[in-house]
């Protein structure tokens, strides 16, 4: 039992938040919410051989919004791009051993991080 | 780790010695007052109207004028509707400040359905109710003004003394929502022309599940709750017992204590003030004097609010960001996290109100605690910020020389 | 001298379990549920979680379906007004038994005035509610019906299963009032189709003011007080958080024991019943075998009620005349201590109602506590009719071979 | 203080209540109330030489009006019939130390008693 409205996972991530920080020359950065809607996420990927080599983020936002964040960082590290592409909200929030209801969309925030990403790779590498 | 406990205005601790003297109506005097035939129900009827008179004192009212209820958002209830459904048919109009409490704004939507038209006056940037507006804003057939005495989230006083003149003048019952000042700032019935004061026992030191409204003496007011005759018709139920002398026992302390807590938190105050000062970014809310003592808001750019709450927590310190209500994690969606009224009336931008916060001490709080905070919140602040998006954006514009 | 405390009906002594699960959160844990990003708010709000699946439990509801309230009056208020309300404006017709509380009865006042037609039920000579009768009662524009588990002054329980069969086949929602009856015996809305039932906490050696509405999942009920978003909107207003946990604890101890309990009640009353049966021109009320245990109720000739229970409470028996609310010298005038509508509903001749008493008796009262009162009744009622002109005519009828 | 909704006085009138009973061959008496509004006095009045010897009552009713049967008997005894039709309801409150506001009534029902049985006096002794 954890003291807050959290499970101690989300709390773990959120008081050590892993992959903080920006990458330099990103080959994809994404950015998705609204600080007016409390929360605002930007991310940033390195990619390699198609695989997510590296990722980096900057979240504004409330405790579940940086777990689900740093979350998100972790599962994607090495997968390939489609693979990081099916990477699901639900699965996120999953991983930190469940989100409060209304605390859902954070998890939906990353998943949409990633495809921002991904689609500004895209765009970038195109073919 | 110290728990340092900076949310009194969500709620306060029981006073121990309120809680002795509730103990004996909880375990040794469990009458029923409408059973009082007998000792038991006799000694609670008794118990009931001992403590009626010493919630009176608190606010200088007659023992008559005081209606137990379940707690402050009845009382508010019981004045908006009660009110207006004395009126009379004509009178269809109601005038609320914009900065009042879910408990009063959201009894005005059977009014307004019910045909009711309702004028909601403008705040300052301080969250101060002008005079002169309710002056102009009252009409033949205003049914009810309701204007609270101390907002909760930014903690200004309002001039409710003034305002209670012009509406009597004006022949308007004034209700004044006294909810976040009452037992920590005077109020006195003989002073402040107010018809109807709301008052809740579990922000002065009693518990929770407890409050009343003050009724003047030939103020109409229709009951909302139906039954038996208790509380002389204005609210059936059998009565909390031992939440009423709970309420009572608060109410006589705080009459005797009250300037001594006020004094204490006064300090503390300025002390938090003067120190939260130094964080850069940082923006204080309310009136910079006409404010509840120990009540320090502010809202600061570039950090969440729930991640500050969240954080500072896992340090010991628990705070909010002013109204319970509007941090309620279990509303329906996630608008209740981020649109404050409060802080969209006093003009904080909507892109930044998210990172609110108050810090409500309470008469047990020590330097100690507040030195806490202050060494604590600065570090939090940067760390968010170091994480956020909206801070690096903003660096990298002021290194620019922007 | 022995205190007798005989009128459980009223109010119950508060469990010494139950004030141990209430005093951490009175002392210890005294946050706000809706201030949860702390960890008192946060203990609070899982303390109220955790008592909402306690006292769905002792009614096999869900815990989503239990709303906290102030208290039975507030319940029964908001399943009759809060059901019409949502029922649609076709349908503007109640029916309830004749034999409700005034909490039930009065909140039919409002809906009267608005228009709504009220079939009152009759009962018969024991109480009960003939289920034909609610049968013919319901139409097509029936927004509500209500009758309770069990009553009050007279005891009877009424056929609440069968009841709630006919109301489901007429797609009627069907409100119980089990203020007198939960916790003392059992109620399943598995198997009994009500759709709101009414629970009261200081009914079941709980604290007063905190009561539970049973929402049935689907049932449309609009809220009556308004204000935060607590009660999953059902109740606006800071939790009752001690109050909560209490009748929680009360809800579990209950579940658990009150088939033993209603053993040791069920013997008490029929020793006291038999003792009782001595005492000439006495008449016992309510059903002789459908009746909660250890409620024994009846009215006796020639000896004012009120007397007979201020002479009881002189010799240590604590009694009333049943409803609390029907004794209630507080009233604005002598009718309440005379007309009893539910003695009027089930066929006593008025002019003897006054004599009526009730004895309850609770969980903690013993044989000998029955003995000292089969001992001093008898005496008392003989002294009062030595008393009173209408038994020396009685006796002159009776000398003359009447 | 007491334990009940009475004052002292009042309680120890309904434990001990004067002059209870009849008096055969009264020289007035007089009834009031009904046992349907939940009391009913009766009053026997012994006069000789206008001034009322002795008097007794049966009540049929609640605390009050038992005490203040009692204390009215205890007033009267003595007086002239003229002081005895004087005693009004306030002075038998005022003698049981009040009442509760809901009980004046039952000293209202004492005082119109003595003036039924004083009523019924004169009936039958004219002139
Ligand atoms: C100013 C004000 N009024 C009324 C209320 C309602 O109080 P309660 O939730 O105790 O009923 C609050 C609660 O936050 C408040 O701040
Ligand atoms: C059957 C019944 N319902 C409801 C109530 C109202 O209960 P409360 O006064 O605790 O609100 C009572 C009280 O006597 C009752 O007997």
């Amino acid at each position: 039992m954890t003291a807050g409205p959290y499970s101690a996972k989300v709390m773990e991530h959120f008081m050590n938040p892993r992959n903080v920080g920006e990458i330099d020359g990103a080959d994809g950065v994404g950015e998705v919410g609204n600080p007016a809607c409390g929360d605002m996420m930007r991310l940033y990927l390195r990619i390699e051989e198609g695989r997510v080599k590296d990722a980096k983020f900057r979240t504004f936002g409330c405790g579940a919004a940086i777990a689900s964040s740093s979350m998100l960082t972790e599962m994607i590290k090495g997968k390939t791009v489609e693979e990081a592409r099916a990477v699901t909200n639900l699965q996120v929030a999953e991983a930190l051993d469940g989100l409060p209801a209304v605390k859902i969309h954070c998890s939906v925030m990353a998943e949409q991080a990633v495809k921002s990403a991904l689609d500004d790779y895209a765009k970038k590498h195109p073919g | 780790m110290a728990k340092v406990f900076f949310d009194h205005i969500s709620t306060t601790p029981l006073d121990s010695r309120v809680f002795e003297a509730m103990k004996p109506y909880l375990l040794e005097w469990y009458g029923n007052p409408s059973s009082h035939i007998h000792d038991q129900g006799q000694a609670a009827l008794r118990a009931v109207d001992k403590a009626r008179s010493e919630v009176a004192a608190l606010i200088g009212a007659k023992p008559g004028e005081i209606v137990f209820t379940s707690g402050a958002t009845e009382s508010n209830n019981l004045a908006v509707l009660g009110t207006a459904e004395e009126a009379g048919n004509g009178k269809r109009h109601a005038v609320v400040s914009g900065i009042e409490h879910f408990s009063v704004m959201n009894a005005l939507i059977p009014l307004r359905n019910a045909g009711y038209e309702v004028t909601v006056l403008p705040v300052d940037r301080d969250g101060l109710v002008d005079p002169d507006a309710v002056r102009s804003a009252l009409r033949g057939d205003t049914a009810l003004l309701s204007v609270m005495h101390a907002n909760s989230e930014i903690g200004t006083i309002e001039p409710v003394a003034e305002i209670g003149r012009i509406a009597r003048e004006a022949g308007v019952p004034f209700h004044v929502d006294a909810t976040a000042s009452a037992g920590h700032i005077p109020l006195d019935v003989r002073e402040v022309p107010a018809d109807l004061v709301t008052l809740s026992s579990h922000n002065f030191y009693g518990p929770k599940g407890t409050g009343a409204l003050f009724v003047r003496e030939g103020t109409k007011v229709a009951p909302r709750v139906f039954g038996g005759f208790q509380e002389m018709g204005y609210r059936a139920g059998t009565e909390n017992v031992p939440g009423i002398v709970a309420m009572a026992a608060a109410a006589a302390i705080a009459s005797k204590e009250m300037g001594h807590w006020a004094d204490h938190l006064g300090r503390l105050g300025k002390m938090l003030w003067d120190g939260l000062s130094g964080i850069p970014l940082l923006h204080f809310t309310g009136h910079p004097t006409k404010r509840l003592p120990g009540h320090v808001s502010f809202w600061v750019e570039h950090a969440e609010g729930e991640s500050l709450l969240l954080f500072l927590n896992v340090k010991g310190i628990m705070a909010a960001s002013g109204s319970a209500c509007s941090s309620n994690l279990r509303g329906q969606d996630e608008e209740d996290l981020v649109a404050s009224p409060v802080l969209r009336a006093i003009g904080v931008p909507s892109d930044i109100c998210t990172g609110s916060i108050t810090f409500s001490l309470g008469k047990g709080n020590t330097e100690e605690e507040v030195r806490l905070a202050l060494d604590a919140l600065p570090r939090i602040v940067e760390r968010l910020r170091e994480m956020s998006p909206t801070y690096l954006d903003y660096q990298k514009r002021m290194s620019q020389g922007g």
